[in-house]
């Protein structure tokens, strides 16, 4: 037997736009969870790019002895930078150090009124890469052989923000969690919205498929048409969803920035390349499957 | 082409539709069967397609086994059988042309074979004109020759076909019996359910007669009912 | 009861399915209504209950306007007119009983009255022990005559019948029409479309043919064919 | 005509259950859908919360001079106490004012060691009902006749953050936007995705209207079925979509708190009762004006 694929499409296309209240309904069910998948996606991603911003904020400041000597803090500073989770170090002088706490407390010029000459000890402020190796790097510091010749007190003078890092974890990993929680929700709603439509499409056109099946249609002959419309229908609404979500990145997130500029929002260009990607064969994907899900019951005839 | 061995049909599992049905129909014969509204006509012509599954008994089709058919197969045994169904059976969203081409697209004839066959056969079925009808645009006999036409434009070997003139007047009737006549004179084997008494006396042929789901009677050259 | 004034029907404008149809048929009267498949039959039927708005034309029901009703208004219109459809028409998810009561129902007949006459109505065209089934699971005769049950249920003054005995064997055939016969004793007009030249033929009615849409004949005690 | 409520009634739930694959359909939308739009009003309450927190802790403090005279601090004090928008004032003495310093900068001895006297002003800090009337209980400080008698310097001595405030103002009004666009939009979607199920049910179901409308029945004699057989279906998942909800509510934010006990999240039962209540009250009504809009075009026979 032939294999006729034109006459498949055709007859996709040609029941989409007969049943057009069926196929219009599907389509915006798709078109309009697909969306919120994406949007909620969006969401996430600018989330996420606020995080690591926040986190490579983070810091370990290592506050030196007055008395170390310099070969040695030299010799400290090249062990630090050797480690691979160590992005950049900063030496800071004492000088340095005083106009920084100046800068800190110009709201309260009476305390550095009140101060005697320079009490502020010199220190090297350690950027990671990831935020995450930061109790790891506190750890290889404090073993670190020669510590006593450069820092008075292991314990006091190596400064991580240790409570509120763990602080700010929790709450990421929680919300990071919880938006996984979100998207995985979205997404098996989406896949269940959309599978319903098609569920019903299919439902209300059971007697044609016993028909064709009585008129001596194979199930992939009756499969077919009903696999590619179901593919055509996910592809159009994700097209649509799609459309918008642009519409949300170009406009909608202008118009945000413009709000708080201080917050440097942005979405990268390859991230939304692979979403739109993701959402095309997702849209394709579940129309596929949804069809042949709902067909399977009525090819038993 | 037909043998079926003590098949009882119930639908609801005690009532019997068809209740011990035995009956040969060699190639190449021509059977009207006949009996009263109820009498499981349809039943058994469901049967023979598959549409439905007998409760007990065998069925079999040109040597093949209908009731233990796996349902993958299903299409190839209705790819030899035409059936003209009591209720048309049309699909809604294709044209009297398309419905017709159906059939062929079906066993995987090329386009330009269909372009030339369905056409043919929507003809000789007084359908010329209505091409390009939808079921629902059309009257009620019409719709009847479409299913007709599509029973037999892959000339079946066996034709069924469930009181395919019960829309129709009694000129086309005529004709569509002729038409059948014909069909059946090139080899094909018919079986036609039927209430046209008429019909049935005028051409005296292999008469089955079902009641309350028994095989109460099968006469060669036989008529519709003993009263007449 | 039934009047028509130059009624036609162009389905797609042009080419018309009822032509310049002249009728009137008093209270009380039986009128066959004959032709060949694709007449017009049916399409006559529709306008009557306005299933269908004509293209030209006045029709008259009791003396009210049915071409310029409002749709809001055409279920009264209805209530007094039975129908049998063509293709029955019944609601797949109600019963056999279901379907008949339904028609009370919609009159606001109180249920009470209701169990009493749907049973009847159903045993008269003989289905009894059949009330509980769903028309799915009913013989196409069978279910046409669910469908002349709940035509009639609610004593209409006019009854439409579109090949009520088509699925039929003559035996119910000919009680189907003495039924109708006396529904039509008791006042009821009856418009009955039918194939069956033999009970056109017995009977010697009234008998309005159509051809190509056009009314060709009218005759007091008419007979099915004039080649008869 | 009688009207008959047990018939309808009767009517819509027999055919919620012959057409099971559709009402089936049609109340797992309804469930879904409702269940995301509760599930992101939880998430907006919670963050409502969470600023509602975070404003309450901002606060305007005022400096004094060492040589304001008590009486007038105490008539300035009774001043910004008569004022509605303030909710407590709290007064600083020198040596609270030291201790708070103190305990700020623990991480720092060396600071507090370089510093000689106690340089710090006493203070009044002012606490306020809704942190959005700050900027206005400072200008009316600002314009109090006897301040100078009071504050050394008008500019520099009243404290309240001002950068920091619109900051957090806009970044909290853009995402109550974003939020409240996001919620307008999973309720359009929702009732979009309701609605189209509903239309799929009836568009399944078209025949049957006409047949029911050519044997004499008037429109509402259709239509009440119909329409409550939708309202029942929206009932259904509402109530389908609450039950998850409570779940999530006492099950999933129990856990959470128990990751993060430092933020006090915490749902108020009023609240949640008021969320429940709409979440019905809409299902009902999308049920009702899903069925009766897709009913429309199929009575017209
Ligand atoms: N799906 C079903 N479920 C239950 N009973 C059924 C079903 N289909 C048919 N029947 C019953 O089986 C019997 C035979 O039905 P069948 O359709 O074979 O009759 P028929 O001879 O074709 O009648 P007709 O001339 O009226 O078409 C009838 O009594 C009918 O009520
Ligand atoms: N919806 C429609 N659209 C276009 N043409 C139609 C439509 N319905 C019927 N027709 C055409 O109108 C003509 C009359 O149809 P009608 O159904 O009235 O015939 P009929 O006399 O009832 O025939 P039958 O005896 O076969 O039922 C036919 O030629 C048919 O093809
Ligand atoms: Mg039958
Ligand atoms: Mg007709």
């Amino acid at each position: 037997m032939r294999i006729k694929p034109i006459y498949f499409a055709r007859e996709a296309i040609d029941n989409m736009c007969k049943n057009f209240a069926m196929s219009s309904a599907a389509i915006s069910t798709a078109a309009l969870s697909l969306f919120l998948v994406g949007v909620f996606l969006l969401m996430f991603f600018i989330w996420n790019s606020f995080t690591v911003e926040t986190l490579s904020k983070l810091e370990i400041e290592v506050f030196l002895k007055d008395t170390a000597a310099s070969e040695q803090v030299q010799e400290f500073q090249n062990k630090i930078l050797s480690w691979d989770e160590v992005d950049t170090i900063k030496y800071v002088s004492k000088d340095e150090a005083l106009e920084r706490l100046k800068e800190k407390l110009k709201d309260k010029p009476e305390i550095l009124q009140a101060m005697t000459g320079n009490p502020l000890p010199p220190s090297i402020r350690i950027f990671l890469r990831d935020a995450h190796s930061t109790e790891m790097i506190v750890g290889k510091i404090r073993n670190y052989p020669n510590l006593e010749s450069v820092v008075e007190n292991s314990k006091q003078d190596i400064k991580y923000g240790a409570e509120y890092i763990d602080k700010l974890f929790s709450i990421i990993s929680i919300i990071g969690w919880v938006g996984l929680s979100a998207a995985a929700l979205l997404c098996f709603a989406s896949i269940v919205l959309i599978i319903n439509t098609l569920r019903l499409n299919i439902f209300a056109r059971r007697k044609e498929v016993a028909i064709m099946r009585l008129v001596g249609a194979s199930k992939w002959f009756v499969r077919w048409p009903f696999l590619l419309e179901g593919m055509l229908q996910g592809l159009i609404g994700a097209t649509i969803a799609i459309g918008f979500l642009y519409f949300i990145k170009v406009w909608v997130l202008r118009k945000v920035i413009e709000m708080i500029p201080f917050l440097n929002i942005s979405i990268s260009g390859p991230l939304f390349t692979k979403l739109m990607l993701g959402m095309i064969l997702g849209g394709i994907l579940i129309g596929a499957t949804g069809s042949s899900i709902a067909l399977r019951r009525f090819l038993k005839v | 082409m037909i043998k079926m061995k003590n098949v009882t049909m119930a639908y609801d599992g005690v009532n019997p539709a068809l209740d011990e049905i035995n009956l040969q129909v060699d190639r190449g014969e021509f059977v009207f069967l006949v009996g009263p509204s109820g009498s499981g006509k349809s039943t058994l012509i469901k049967l023979l397609i598959r549409e439905l599954v007998p409760t007990k008994g065998e069925i079999f089709i040109a040597g093949h086994d209908v009731v233990h058919m796996k349902t993958k197969k299903v299409h190839l045994l209705r790819r030899n059988v035409g059936c003209v169904f009591q209720d048309f059976k049309l699909l809604p969203n294709k044209t009297a042309y398309e419905n017709v081409a159906f059939a062929l697209e079906v066993i995987g004839k090329p386009e330009h074979a269909i372009k030339v066959q369905a056409p043919e056969v929507l003809k000789l079925v007084g359908l010329n004109g209505k091409f390009d009808r939808y079921p629902g645009e059309l009257s009620g006999g019409e719709q009847q020759r479409v299913s007709l036409a599509r029973a037999f434009v892959n000339r079946p070997p066996l034709l069924l076909a469930d009181e395919p003139t019960g829309n129709l007047d009694p000129n086309i009737s005529l004709e569509i019996m002729s038409l059948l006549d014909r069909i059946n004179k090139t080899g094909t084997t018919v079986l036609m359910a039927t209430h046209d008494r008429e019909m049935v006396n005028n051409v005296r042929k292999r008469v089955v007669a079902l009641e309350h789901g028994k095989l109460i009677r099968d006469q060669a050259r036989g008529v519709y009912g003993y009263e007449d």
